[in-house]
């Protein structure tokens, strides 16, 4: 497993000290891999995820495990040496972009900072590699977007931007957490479209967190279904959906309604 | 800011504070004279000196003629601070001034006509006027040049006579004086007088301390210790001329008693009072002994709770339902104590202090402090008020007698009426002669302590606090007076 | 926006006007009779005839509604009455105390600036550590210790007994010093804690979080990202504690004789200078109001979510 | 991170020592070795003794017994007035919230107009037109400070009218007396109460300092602000007049401060 | 099965004003039928408009023009003792199981709230037909002494079904009530509520952005877009009868789990306009529009047993 871009060993983590929320979880995920992670709300899912890019709400803590990512234990780096992984070989895509952007601050400023923070190169530059970004992300009038504020844009204006800004590091991988959950369902469609085109055209790899197993089934090539904080089961996609092995598994599979004719 | 040293051609610096200051310096109006009186700006034709006696200033010298004349002799070479010649013509102007501008009804002079000739100056009452010297020593006739007046600055820059020239009136900061270069009498050692308003007495003594003044007065008696017995500050304190007094409401029915008010007063521990909570002389009558007025016999009705307690049972208030507070017509007495809240916490302290004494007779007592004159004076709500007045500022009895005493007068707060003394008030009017008028002085102080209806409590104490550099400052009975010709510094 | 503007505009007029209603109408319900008190201010005892000569000069037979009207027209003619206590317009007198007092605001707020951002910053920067248990103790002690008794140590200490600083206020900055600190003291301590809890509030928000993930250094996350979004917080406090900092001018000058405002209401009080005391409540009422306006306003224009309210792209 | 626990244990600490203070007040003649207000004329501003622990006053009054004696006022005072305030601020505050339109904008410019005035400065004037006294600073303080409450909780009546549960409720037959007393005000107290308990300390500073200023509560009755103003002729030659009501307001209010920022911390955790 | 028509909207319309005073139209000439035992499903993107017209039959927010008929009775904007005459027969659940719960209340005191409110009976009586009813729906009947936090989603979904079953309505409007629930306890809840309908036989308003669950309950579906009724299908197979370009865009965005191979379209993304005036709505984002369709606004159109829809197209 040595061609492995990360590796994740019995990971636990706790908040407050009390149980443990997500329990000796070994997952991996390869280059240009797409790992879809479903689950019943509370499984650890976000947890998960936030645990590999050290950004776990407050009171969460890892107790146990190694994260290793490219050969590095991510565990063992320390507070300014993770400012070079994230956002730059790591990043992070969350479920309302939105809020994660600072609403007093024009777009173009947060993106230049995020730019400027990880290669070294001069603000006009840094202006042209981010026009550049958003064009590929489907935005045509990519100074305006640069412009403008957060709050002018609709929510899937603001996701395509969030993705745009993970983008524009070329991450090794990217953690998108329930990303299009909060989309209405064709902008959700055409989020995950553009997600699909990135792996395509820039070998990364995205581990994504969704309720919509449909989802999941439609854009990642492993699914890992979660369940009180444990991996239930994770395979090949066609394997999970068609021949799941688990009752958990099955029953999720059931409940999902589907239209006639499809 | 210390005092320049004190090198030929450095200028002299007196820091002073204050503890009242008016709005300006018109010293024809209300009691704002005081203030030009005080550091030596101004000078009247004769003045009273620290010990209470008159003495010429302006005038040279003056002489009664008849019972309604007077004539007063201009000293030769006084100059305003403006350097016009003082004459008699400038002395009339400014006394005609004065009586203008003045509202204050107890300085008003009967004058039938006033000439000026030469440094001759005659002053003819309408009626028969024995005070006359007397008020013309007030601060309200200070001597200025109305000429001068122009209506605007005048009021902060007096033109007068005295060792010193007011420079800049800030009525809420403070003054600045400088020396006045010709001052007829002698060269003024100190060049400029900075007096800061310092209204808090505690604040006066720590000004002195940090050694931002070298001059204050009116510190508390307490405070007074930091500096008695130290080197580097000069203490003088005595008595001066207020007196504190607490007048009966006589409107209240049960104070026409005499019994009643005797008790009253047996139940009032004065000389503890004066010893103890206000380190002051305990007062007899309203004048200070040493003045020649003052009443220097027994005190009437001293202390004595036992004899308040017979005198009670007699006049019937007993206690019947042993609550220990007796009762009148059934219901418990609860006597009101007023004291107006400028006069400080020494006149509700004495409150705080009969509060369980008359308990101890059996009475009731409640303090209230009032904002204002008013509200005393029409209502009922009150049965004792603490009072203070001034008692002579014009070293004699009239005034005091006139305004706080006699029948009607304005300020009679307790509304007290006796004929007797009403009548001695009629004589004083009218009689010529100190020893003459002593006598009265004398009469109606035994008249107003025989009759209970004032009782005397103690006479108010002054201070003169000096740093040991300055010298010639002396402390004025009257009060009136700070800082004059004679001051010093090293 | 500058609809905003307008009617933000009218609402202060509204404002000022019910203040300005208020005050009147508490005089004019006040005990005491202003003529009376007019001639007891100087210890005069008029006679009844006088009395009613006055009243009727004065206006005070007219209904009340009148009066207000007149009291008013004066009022915007910039004619605040005469004081009865100091002899003259009430204008004149303001126009000695107010710079004594803004003096010592200003020198208050200095302090206030100056001391209670670094704290609160840091204290929040630092939560949970040694240095912010450390200025959170420091915090609670200046928002209990009373002023007035805070005032009088400082004095004792300093003037007798050190004779840093001067008790009378003319001396410039050895006069002004401890005033203003005695001032600012309570509001440092009010102040830092919700700096503190205003940045702390900024930090635990989502964006704070998303530019971690960008990999964006703490420092920059400070100053660049949680500053400017929690200054709106901040300085709407920052309006809120001018209004108990001009109020604790009154005990402040109280104790160091200082000849402002202060000083002024409470011998206004004390001698029932109407007139001069419902100018000090209207002059205050106005500075507050001013200042929160403004505050507001710069709130406004600093968030672009409210300036450019409507422009979606 | 402290957990809720500890937080919990020293909130009862503390809590129990803020009892005790009122416990204290309550019997504080139980304790005080004096009459406050009896003078005793040979031992004027004396030294703290055995039989005056903290020294006596200008008219020979025991410091200690006094001060025992004044927290009865000053806490009485504090919270009579801080009860009848918030319990009128928050009637008011759930009558606007509740009501809308005329009813509603009607309190609400009323407060602004309240709001317009810097707080003690309008106190201290309303004292000062209505004259000094207890009463009239009760009525000072009312008029400043319902809007606290009221507004509070009209913010939170609103915030509680939009959500689902009221709709429910409303749905489930509940009428507006019912709509109030069991979604709204369960719902919108804590916040109350926390600002309640924030508030106890500086309502305790603001008595005093009126006291201090003479507008307050006015001689003989032994109150800390009071005897702060009588004490403060003695800063220099009897300190012991101005440091122990000093230290008692001091120490009184940091308990109570202490206390609402645990009550804070715990009813409404997130602001930590 | 279907009997009389139980509830109608004739031309609804509502405006909401937003803080700076400008009014919106969110809701545009409605009109809805409601028969006995009937289900109907309201979709729609988000901010369509479907939870105002839910608050608008449930008499939660006034209605601005229009009017609404239960049983043949004008019940537009009730107050007072008709209003609660009203909520006895019609009922809402709402989407947040967990916000539909006053924090500090018992889930006993909720359950009876509404028994003792309409007067229906005492308290005991209405405890114990509360237990009833929690183990109707699947609860142990211990839950009456909690407090909503300790309950899962889905439990407290559950016992919000069953207080609205306990008072018998003959309307139940579901908005979004499972959306925040998992999947695989939607499908418990959805089953729920079914197995219940065809006991009491009530009618359903089903609200949701799902279309397959809609299809798959319902015996009418309204597809709803900026507050207008675009489309109405009664059909078990919306694939194939929807006709309107925007019900088929919606169609093409939804991910399937069975057949992952499903191409993906998608059109132009929406942009809340309120502004448009003239013309279809919809024409900006249509792939097919015409000139026509910025100048003529269509009207609902009966194209078919299975379908109606509102497109210049048809
Ligand atoms: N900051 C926190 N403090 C304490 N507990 C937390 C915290 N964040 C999450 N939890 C708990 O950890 C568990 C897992 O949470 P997590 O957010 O990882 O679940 P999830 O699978 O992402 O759920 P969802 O699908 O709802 O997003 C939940 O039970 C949650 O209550
Ligand atoms: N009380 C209100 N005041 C002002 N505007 C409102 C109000 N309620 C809803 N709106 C607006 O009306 C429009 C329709 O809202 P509604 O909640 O009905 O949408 P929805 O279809 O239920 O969306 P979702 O699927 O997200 O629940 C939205 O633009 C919303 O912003
Ligand atoms: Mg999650
Ligand atoms: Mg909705």
């Amino acid at each position: 497993m040595t061609n492995q871009l990360l590796e994740i060993k019995s990971l636990t983590v706790k908040y407050n000290g009390e149980r443990n929320i997500i329990e000796n979880i070994n997952m991996s995920i390869g280059h240009k891999e797409i790992i879809g992670i479903v689950g019943e709300s509370g499984s650890g899912k976000t947890t998960l995820i936030r645990s590999i890019i050290n950004l776990l709400s407050s009171g969460g803590k890892i107790v146990s495990g190694e994260i290793i990512f490219n050969g590095e234990d991510l565990r063992k780096y320390r507070k300014n040496k993770w400012k070079t992984i994230r956002g730059n070989e790591i990043c992070m895509i969350f479920q309302d972009a939105g809020s994660f952007l600072n609403p007093i601050q024009k777009i173009g400023v947060q993106f230049v900072e995020s730019i400027q923070s990880h290669i070294d190169i001069s603000k006009q530059e840094a202006i042209k590699k981010a026009e550049e970004t958003l064009i590929k992300m489907n935005f045509n009038d990519s100074s305006r977007i640069m412009d403008s504020y957060p709050f002018q844009l609709s929510g899937g204006m603001k996701q395509r931007v969030g993705i745009a800004m993970a983008l524009a590091m070329e991450p090794k991988l990217i953690l998108a957490d329930e990303s299009t959950s909060a989309l209405d369902v064709i902008t959700q469609a055409q989020v995950i479209n553009e997600l699909i085109e990135l792996r395509n055209s820039f070998d990364t790899s995205i581990i994504i967190v969704t309720h919509n197993i449909g989802c999941a089934a439609y854009m990642a090539d492993r699914i890992m279904v979660m369940n009180h904080g444990k991996i239930v089961e994770f395979g090949l996609k066609e394997d999970v959906i068609t021949n799941p092995q688990e009752d958990y598994t099955k029953n999720l599979l059931n409940s999902i309604p589907e239209l006639e004719g499809c | 800011n210390q005092n320049q040293p004190t090198d030929a051609g450095k200028t002299k610096t007196l820091n002073a504070a204050t503890y009242w200051m008016s709005d300006d310096a018109e010293p024809t109006k209300g009691w704002n004279g005081w203030v030009v009186a005080r550091f030596g700006a101004g000078e009247n034709l004769v003045q009273l000196d620290e010990n209470m006696r008159f003495k010429e200033v302006i005038a040279e010298s003056w002489k009664q003629i008849d019972e309604l004349t007077t004539v007063f002799t201009i000293r030769e070479g006084i100059k305003f601070h403006n350097g016009n010649p003082v004459d008699a013509k400038a002395c009339k102007e400014s006394i005609e001034r004065a009586l203008e501008i003045t509202d204050r009804e107890d300085v008003k002079l009967p004058i039938d006509s006033i000439t000026a000739e030469g440094q001759k100056l005659t002053i003819k009452t309408s009626q028969i006027f024995p005070t006359l010297i007397n008020l013309l020593a007030d601060p309200v006739y200070i001597i200025v040049d109305a000429s001068a007046d122009d209506g605007d600055n005048f009021a902060f820059q007096p033109i007068c006579t005295g060792p010193f020239q007011i420079t800049e009136y800030q009525p809420d900061v403070g003054l600045k004086l400088k020396k006045n270069e010709n001052y007829w009498k002698c060269d003024v050692d100190v060049d400029t007088i900075d007096v800061k308003l310092i209204a808090d007495t505690s604040a006066r003594a720590m000004a002195l301390q940090s050694g931002e003044v070298d001059f204050a007065t009116a510190l508390n008696r307490k405070d007074l210790g930091l500096f008695e017995g130290n080197e580097e500050y000069v203490v003088q304190r005595g008595p001066n001329l207020r007196v504190a007094f607490l007048a009966f409401n006589m409107k209240k029915p049960y104070m026409q008693n005499l019994e009643f008010r005797q008790a009253l007063t047996y139940g009032i521990d004065k000389k503890t009072y004066a010893k103890e909570l206000y380190d002051a002389t305990m007062a007899k009558g309203p004048f200070n002994e040493s003045l020649s007025f003052g009443y220097k016999g027994e005190d009437y009705y001293s202390y004595d709770p036992d004899k308040a307690r017979e005198l009670l049972d007699k006049v019937g208030f007993v206690d019947t339902d042993g609550d220990g507070i007796r009762e009148m017509n059934g219901k418990n007495i609860v006597l009101q104590f007023a004291t107006l809240s400028h006069f400080g916490r020494d006149a509700a302290n004495t409150g705080v202090a009969m509060q369980s004494q008359y308990k101890e007779i059996g009475l009731g007592l409640e303090i209230t402090q009032y904002e204002n004159l008013s509200e005393i004076a029409d209502s009922d709500k009150v049965d004792i008020i603490w009072d203070r007045w001034t008692s002579a500022p014009t070293a004699d009895p009239q005034y005091l007698f006139e305004t706080a005493y006699k029948t009607g007068s304005p300020a009679n707060r307790g509304n007290y009426s006796n004929k007797e003394f009403d009548a001695v008030c009629e004589e004083l009017k009218t009689t010529f002669g100190k020893g003459e008028r002593d006598k009265l002085g004398i009469k109606g102080s035994e008249i107003l302590m025989k009759d209970a209806g004032v009782v005397f409590l103690f006479y108010l104490e002054g201070s003169v606090v000096t740093r040991s550099n300055v010298e010639g400052i002396h402390r004025f009975v009257s009060d009136i007076y700070h800082i004059d010709e004679r001051v010093k510094m090293k | 926006m500058k609809l905003y503007f307008s009617k933000k505009l009218l609402q202060v007029i509204i404002v000022i006007f019910g203040a300005s209603f208020l005050t009147f109408t508490l005089t004019y319900i006040s005990p005491g009779d202003p003529a009376e008190m007019m001639f007891r201010s100087q210890d005069v005892v008029p006679s009844e005839a006088v009395l009613e000569k006055t009243r009727e000069e004065m206006g005070l037979n007219n209904p009340f509604l009148v009066q207000y009207g007149n009291w008013l027209i004066n009022l915007l003619k910039g004619d605040l009455g005469y004081s009865y206590i100091n002899k003259g317009p009430v204008a004149d007198v303001l126009k000695q105390k107010i710079p004594k007092t803004i003096e010592l605001a200003l020198v208050a707020l200095l302090f206030l600036v100056v001391f209670s951002f670094p704290l609160g910053i840091l204290s929040a920067i630092k939560k949970n550590k040694i240095i912010d248990y450390i200025i959170r103790s420091i915090s609670l002690i200046g928002i209990s210790i009373p002023a007035f008794w805070l005032g009088l140590l400082l004095l004792y200490q300093f003037v007798v007994k050190f004779h840093w600083f001067t008790i009378t206020s003319q001396d410039g900055f050895r006069g002004v010093i401890l005033p203003a600190a005695t001032l600012a003291i309570p509001l440092i301590g009010r102040y830092t804690r919700q700096i503190r809890a205003a940045i702390l509030e900024e930090l635990s928000s989502d964006y704070v979080m998303g530019a971690r993930a960008r990999g964006i250094k703490e420092s920059k996350i400070i100053f660049n990202h949680v500053l400017p979004n929690s200054l709106k917080g901040i300085i709407t406090l920052f309006a809120l504690s001018i209004g108990v900092l001009l109020g604790g001018t009154v005990i402040v000058e109280t104790i160091f004789s200082w000849p402002g405002m202060g000083t002024m209401i409470m011998n206004a009080i004390t001698n029932r200078d109407y007139p001069l005391l419902q100018a000090y409540v209207i002059f205050m009422s106005f500075i507050y109001i001013m200042i929160s306006f403004t505050v507001e306003s710069i709130n406004q224009i600093l968030d672009p979510r409210v300036r450019l309210k409507g422009e979606m792209i | 991170m402290k957990s809720m626990k500890y937080k919990k244990t020293t909130f009862i600490i503390v809590l129990s020592i803020a009892i005790l203070t009122i416990l204290f007040a309550i019997i504080a003649p139980i304790f005080a070795p004096n009459d406050p207000l009896a003078t005793d004329f040979v031992r004027i501003l004396e030294e703290p003794s055995d039989q005056y622990p903290l020294g006596t006053d200008q008219v020979g009054r025991c410091i200690c017994s006094r001060i025992l004696y004044g927290a009865r006022v000053s806490l009485g005072m504090t919270f009579l007035l801080l009860v009848l305030l918030f319990i009128l601020g928050v009637v008011i505050g759930i009558v606007a919230g509740m009501a809308n339109g005329i009813v509603d904008t009607i309190i609400m410019r009323a407060s602004d107009i309240v709001l317009s005035f810097p707080g003690l400065i309008f106190a201290i004037a309303i004292v000062g037109m209505l004259g000094p006294g207890m009463l009239n600073t009760i009525i000072a303080l009312s008029v400043v400070w319902w809007t606290k409450y009221a507004r509070l909780a009209r913010v939170l009546v609103m915030s509680v009218k939009n959500s689902e549960y009221m709709d429910a409720g409303k749905m489930a037959g509940a009428g507006r007396l019912k709509l109030i007393s069991h979604y709204v005000l369960p719902n919108i107290i804590s916040p109350l109460i926390v600002q309640f308990a924030l508030d106890i300390g500086g309502m305790m500073l603001t008595l005093s300092g009126l006291s201090f200023l003479g507008l307050g509560v006015q001689q003989p009755t032994p109150e800390w602000g009071n005897m702060l103003s009588e004490g403060r002729a003695y800063l220099q030659t009897a300190p012991w007049l101005l440091i122990y009501p000093g230290l008692a307001i001091f120490i009184v209010v940091a308990i109570f401060n202490t206390l609402g920022d645990m009550v804070r911390d715990i009813l409404d955790p997130k602001h930590v | 099965m279907m009997g009389n028509t139980i509830l109608e909207l004739q031309g609804i319309n509502k405006y909401f004003r937003d803080n700076t005073g400008n009014s919106f139209h969110v809701i545009k000439d409605v009109n809805l039928s409601l028969r006995q035992g009937e289900c109907i499903a309201i979709v729609g993107e988000s901010g369509c408009g479907k939870s105002t017209l839910a608050k608008l039959i449930s008499q939660l927010i006034p209605v601005t023009k229009g009017s609404m008929f239960y049983n043949g009775k004008d019940v537009t904007n009730l107050h007072g003792a008709q209003l609660k005459e009203y909520y006895k027969n019609v009922q809402m659940i709402f989407q947040n199981p967990l916000s539909t719960f006053s924090p500090r209340m018992k889930i006993g005191s909720y359950m009876v709230e509404p028994y003792l409110n309409f007067k229906l009976m005492n308290k005991k009586e209405a405890l114990n037909y509360a237990k009833e009813l929690l183990e109707t729906v699947g609860l142990s009947k211990d839950f009456i002494d909690r407090y909503p936090n300790e309950l899962s989603g889905g439990q407290l979904q559950r016992v919000v079904i069953a207080r609205t079953i306990g008072l018998k309505p003959d309307v139940i409007i579901c908005d979004e009530c499972t959306s925040a629930l998992d999947v695989s306890i939607q499908k418990q809840i959805i089953h729920l509520l079914l197995e219940l309908q065809s006991n009491t036989k009530f009618c359903n308003i089903f609200i949701t952005h799902d279309l397959a669950l809609a299809e798959s309950i319902s015996d009418k579906i309204y597809v709803m877009y900026l507050g207008e009724i675009v489309e109405i299908l009664r059909s078990k197979n919306i694939s194939r009868d929807a006709k309107h370009p925007y019900t088929k865009a919606l169609l093409n965005a939804v991910f399937s789990a069975k057949n992952t191979n499903k191409n993906i379209e998608v059109i132009k993304p929406q942009i809340q306009d309120y502004t448009i005036k003239k013309g279809c709505l919809f024409a900006l984002r249509c792939p097919n529009a015409s000139e026509n369709c910025y100048r003529e606004k269509p009207c609902l159109k009966y194209l078919n047993l299975r379908c109606s829809v509102a497109c210049n197209l048809y």
